[in-house]
């Protein structure tokens, strides 16, 4: 049995702790991500021989991790609603469909890498390359993150306790979904 | 303070949830999936949007589609799946002020890193840089080439460290 | 004040003192007042046995307008050194005057090499000469210089033409100066290159035009 | 509170005292946030230890080039980067915010919002924990093949990000990645931070009625969380470009230099109001109480804070004006660079103001709080200089930069930790600490501390450049009389770290025989002196948790016997 200090369980702001925590979490990863993003438009505006490197990037595969986020993103709202219900199993259950969401991210990510190295498109052949594995990079570690983590809130969710938890994780994967959502049209499709 | 205790009490029982305080925010399973459907559709026109930029000419069309289409995705996935509009307003202002630096950012930072030249400065480099990459994918059909070649460039320069050899000497490389 | 410690070299060295000696006053009448005010109430106000502190919110009218006051007189001084700054930045490095020579400057680990233009006061001829460490200047012509880096940042400073400029590697930056007194006096690099930093200065001699002459016609020897 | 919560928070005690915490849990990997403040405050002190003995180094160097230093020998041009580079990152990354903001934030904070304990305790722990191998990876870059990164605290690449430049192949990259997962840690404790004061306030305790400290290490933690995504976005690239080669910052390959300025200093800035502000929250909360006086203008000194963090988002490219940005850009720069000086001013006013009526006791707390608004301002106001763009042209990267920004950051650093630690000593250990060794460290401190730095002033002004390792190589520089202003900075440097012993002693003494503290023994409101003093685990007892009533700083309300009047009393 843990000990919760009563610090934790009080909510001066009206929004519970763990929440209002993961949404400070996700106002610093937007600086993050947002240091690379603008870092990398700048490059993009400015070299306009990226767009023939751009080219070289799979649509087909980015166009079906999109898919595959946004599915799972899905399941993520989905099992918040069965928490929100206080149906634990069922959250549980929807949150290993997510978390097969982002194995299945990783797994057609891990492909297109592979393919896109085996053609000589390394990190080092070019800074557009370079932006291009660093971005997709922070951002699959945060997917491996956010599958370890919710691992872990459905294993408790399963047995019915703590399910505040699986909206926190939600809304954390929301956000793995949203930065993808951006990444998305920036590396894949403007060309 | 009476809050404090009641969400204390639930809290530890369990069922966290309950003592969400925003009234009624439950929507129904169905609004999820209908929200889910209308991504998958403004995906779909993302995807073939530049294919019709391309076949038009209208450069306009992809970034429209690409860019206002994840406006809109995002702006879908936060309101509907991430229930930020029932959230306090504090939240907002943080999550947005976040936002505004990295506009700022983008925007204080832009006259040195995207423009190649300004009051009195140039940044010989990157515009030589261009030109060379650009002058060999014409020369190599500008596929399947240039990233390796600019790679190599690279290395080849850095060792003999130079300011002005400007790469045009270089051109033919491949 | 600077002019004290450091001669006046160049045409807006005594623009960027007068700017110091504007803020300065500015600056340390504020900064006067607050320790006088500061080291007043601490005297006025110290413990003394029986007299017990005031209930003072800091909403009083005749309390507060000590800080209201104060508050809008800064923003006036504030004004006037930006007026101040800005105006002496613009002369310095925006806005250049049509050059008498351009001398070209380049820096790398560790060491300052210079392209003067030779006797037909072209650079980019088959005649520049060029030296290392050595800056030789004609007094009273204005110059620009063209700053570049062979590897990594430098800075291009002649603390007696309160100049400086950093050099970045890709990147052809000009500037200009009008050295105004003839003499020899220190180049030194100001951002941190490496190992060498700490050595990696230049002299710049101001000569008269005879003298120039007499430089360029050895060869620049 | 309802019956239900006291049943269950009593619930809660009963359970966490089944069994008593080991020693192990108690001191090595404590969840107790007071601990793991110590366990910082502590790492912090040792780390300045360090910090100190590469400033000793490098001075005796300057003041006498080549000799032997006593300790550590002669300084080789490599090594007195080394020394310059790692006494900025460890004062500044490893002293002045493990000290400042995680050692009083994790002490303070649950203490003065009446609460038992951070909101996470586990991830607070892991807040240490991470900050511990981040000085673990740190220490290792200073003994690796090549010698400790001697790039510049600020980091620049080309040279920070070709070893062929830098020569040190290892030693960046181990700082880098340390000063990165230094960041990890802050991110973590200062989430943890925030959410604990927003949301874990004693019943009653509105806004308006949290000390000042609490708000400032709530707004500084906010800033640093704002701040620092760009630098750990540009702290990957970075050691990308160090360790597999890619090309962000190398101009021959459309990389850029300039952009990790920008990314440098966006960071940059705000760190130091990051920094800053804790101060400011400890003097406001000294001063208060040694003036037996209310604060002059509560909500106009927050008001004055959050304009400060605000404006200082605005104001990073001053670090650049010469630095290669765009000229055009420098105005803009300029503009709110000075016009940050009028929110700062005017928290400084009102903190003198706040001494206006009082009936000020010169205990040790409040004479480094008296010297921290004293020494502060010297740094705010020469700060004005190098703000404008046009003077920066002279003084960039000179020794008035050094001068200024010590007169900032040690009055932060040094004299803000005395200033807390003085105060709240009573409080962590039980026990008052000496007053008469106090103050002979309080004078031994500060007049050296003015020795050292208007010397500094002067050779700024005569144009002397930072990071330097010998001035006898620059004609101009290698006069007698300057060489006599650098000889007295290092002597009155050796005076200034000769008094820290005082200190030191002064803390071992007390902590052990000083003279036994009673619960409030500075007769003051906020909610850390009601609870026993050292606060036992939990702080209050869990049935008799505070209830706040009034603001942190009713002293010498008019009709009351007592001149304090304590946030939990009731009316």
């Amino acid at each position: 049995m843990s000990f919760k200090p009563i610090a934790t369980t009080r909510s001066a702001t009206g929004v519970m702790t763990a929440k209002l925590a993961i949404w400070w979490l996700l106002a610093s990863e937007i600086v993050i991500f947002g240091g690379l993003l603008a870092a990398y438009i700048m490059h993009r505006i400015g070299h306009p021989e990226w767009a023939n490197y751009a080219v070289h990037t799979n649509t087909m595969l980015g166009t079906l991790n999109t898919f595959i986020l946004l599915t799972s993103s899905l399941t993520a709202v989905l099992a918040h609603h069965a928490a929100e219900q206080g149906d634990g199993p069922k959250a549980a259950r929807f949150l290993y469909m997510t978390i097969g969401g982002a194995v299945g991210f990783l797994v057609v990510k891990t492909f297109e890498w592979s393919n896109e190295i085996a053609h000589g498109y390394t990190i080092t052949a070019n800074t557009f390359w370079s932006f291009y594995y660093t971005a997709a990079g922070i951002h699959g570690a945060h997917v491996i993150v956010g599958a370890l983590c919710m691992l872990w809130v459905a294993s408790t969710a399963r047995k019915n306790q703590e399910l505040h938890r699986v909206e926190n994780v939600g809304l954390y994967w929301h956000f793995v979904d949203l930065v993808w959502i951006f990444l998305f049209p920036l590396l894949y499709i403007a060309k | 303070m009476s809050d404090n205790a009641a969400s204390a009490d639930k809290h530890d029982h369990g069922d966290g949830h309950g003592d969400h305080g925003h009234g009624d925010h439950s929507h129904g399973v169905d609004f999820y999936y209908k929200t889910y459907a209308v991504l998958l559709g403004l995906l779909v026109i993302s995807v073939l949007g530049p294919e019709v930029g391309e076949a038009t000419g209208l450069q306009i069309i992809t970034l429209i589609t690409a860019f206002g289409i994840a406006v809109v995705k995002a702006g879908l996935v936060i309101r509907n799946f991430m229930h930020l509009t029932l959230e306090k307003r504090f939240v907002h202002y943080f999550l947005i002020t976040s936002l505004a630096f990295m506009f700022l950012f983008f925007f204080a930072v832009a006259p040195d890193v995207l423009n190649h030249e300004g009051s009195n400065w140039v940044n010989e480099a990157a515009i030589a840089h261009i030109e060379r990459v650009q002058e060999e994918q014409a020369a190599g059909g500008g596929h399947g080439h240039g990233g390796h070649d600019a790679g190599g460039h690279g290395d080849a320069e850095h060792h003999e460290g130079g300011h002005d050899e400007g790469g045009h000497d270089e051109g033919g490389h491949h | 004040m600077i002019q004290f410690l450091l001669p006046q070299a160049s045409s807006f060295a005594a623009d960027i003192d007068n700017l110091w000696v504007l803020m300065s006053v500015i600056v340390f009448f504020w900064f006067i007042c607050a320790e006088v005010m500061f080291f007043w109430l601490l005297v006025r106000f110290r413990y003394r046995e029986g007299v017990p502190a005031q209930y003072v919110t800091g909403n009083e009218k005749h309390l507060k307008r000590w800080i209201t006051w104060p508050h809008g007189l800064i923003i006036l001084c504030d004004i006037a050194i930006i007026v101040g700054a800005v105006r002496v930045w613009y002369d310095v490095k925006q806005d250049l005057p049509e050059p008498d020579y351009t001398i070209g400057v380049m820096s790398q680990q560790w060491a300052w090499s210079f392209e003067h233009p030779g006797p037909d006061g072209e650079l980019g001829t088959d005649d520049d000469v060029r030296t290392v460490d050595d800056l030789h200047l004609v007094v009273d012509k204005t110059y620009h210089f063209k700053l570049r880096s062979r590897d990594v940042l430098h800075s291009f400073s002649i603390p007696v033409f309160r100049l400086k400029q950093d050099a970045i590697p890709g990147r052809e930056i000009t500037g200009w100066f009008q050295p105004t007194k003839t003499g020899t006096y220190d180049i030194q690099c100001a951002e941190m290159c490496g190992i060498g930093h700490g050595i990696m200065g230049a002299r710049v001699i101001i000569e008269t035009p005879e003298e120039h002459e007499a430089w360029l016609a050895s060869g620049g020897n | 509170m309802s019956e239900a919560a006291k049943v269950d928070a009593a619930h809660h005690h009963d359970d966490h005292h089944h069994h008593e915490p080991t020693f192990t849990e108690k001191y090595i990997f404590p969840l107790d946030h007071k601990f793991i403040g110590m366990q910082y405050m502590f790492t912090g002190m040792f780390m300045a230890l360090f910090g100190g003995f590469f400033v000793y180094a490098f001075r005796m160097q300057l003041a006498f080039p080549g000799m032997s230093v006593p300790g550590f020998g002669t300084v080789s041009p490599t090594e007195y980067n080394m020394l310059i580079t790692n006494h900025g990152s460890v004062m500044i990354f490893w002293v002045a915010m493990p000290v400042l903001i995680a050692a009083f934030g994790n002490f303070l904070i649950p203490l003065m919002i009446g609460a038992d304990d951070m909101v996470f305790p586990k991830l607070n722990r892991l807040s240490y924990q991470v900050f511990l191998v981040s000085i673990l990876i740190l220490m290792a870059s200073w003994f690796v093949e090549g010698g400790g990164f001697g790039g510049a605290w600020t980091s620049y690449p080309p040279l920070s990000a070709d070893a062929s430049y830098s020569m040190t192949p290892l030693g960046s990259s181990l700082w880098l990645l340390a000063v990165a997962v230094e960041f990890a840690a802050f991110l973590i404790g200062g989430i943890n931070f925030i959410t604990t004061a927003m949301n874990s306030r004693a019943p009653g305790m509105r806004a308006k009625d949290v000390p000042m400290t609490v708000w400032m290490i709530c707004i500084a933690s906010i800033l640093f969380m704002a701040s620092v995504g760009p630098l750990i976005a540009g702290a990957i690239m970075l050691f990308f470009d160090q360790m597999i080669g890619t090309g962000f910052f190398d101009p021959k390959r459309g990389g850029d230099p300039i952009l990790w300025q920008h990314l440098f200093w966006f960071f940059g800035h705000p760190e130091v109001y990051v920094v800053l502000l804790p101060a400011c929250g400890f003097v406001a909360d000294v001063v208060t109480v040694f003036a037996r006086k209310k604060l002059f203008g509560y909500q106009t000194i927050l008001y004055t804070a959050i304009g400060t963090g605000v404006l200082s988002f605005f104001v990073w490219a001053h670090h650049q004006f010469v630095a290669g940005i765009d000229p055009r850009m420098a105005n803009i720069f300029t503009v709110t660079t000075v016009l940050i000086s009028i929110p700062i001013a005017e928290m400084m006013f009102l903190f003198i103001a706040t001494l206006y009526g009082g009936s000020i006791r010169f205990t040790t707390p409040m004479l480094w709080a008296l010297g921290f608004i004293g020494e502060f301002l010297i740094g705010g106001v020469t700060g004005i200089f190098l703000g404008a763009s046009g003077m920066d042209i002279y003084f960039h990267d000179t020794y008035f930069v050094i001068a200024h920004f010590h007169y900032t950051f040690f009055p932060i650093a040094f004299i803000g930790t005395f200033t807390a630690f003085t105060f709240w000593f009573p409080k962590m250990f039980g026990r008052m600490m000496n007053e008469t060794l106090g103050k002979v460290h309080f004078w031994g401190t500060i007049i050296p501390l003015n020795t050292i730095f208007i010397p500094l002033f002067i050779l700024g002004a005569a144009g002397q450049h930072r990071r330097i390792y010998n001035y006898n190589h620059f004609p101009d520089l290698a006069t007698p009389d300057l060489q006599a202003l650098r000889v007295i900075a290092t002597v009155s440097l050796l005076v200034l770290i000769a008094f820290q012993a005082v200190f030191i002693f002064n803390v071992i003494y007390s902590m052990f025989a000083g003279e036994k503290a009673g619960p409030n023994p500075w007769k003051s409101n906020t909610l850390e002196w009601t609870t026993p003093s050292p606060p036992g685990h939990g702080n209050w007892h869990p049935n008799d948790m505070p209830t706040v009533y009034r603001g942190p700083y009713e002293y010498s309300v008019p009709g009351r016997e007592d001149d304090y009047w304590p946030q939990n009393e009731p009316t």
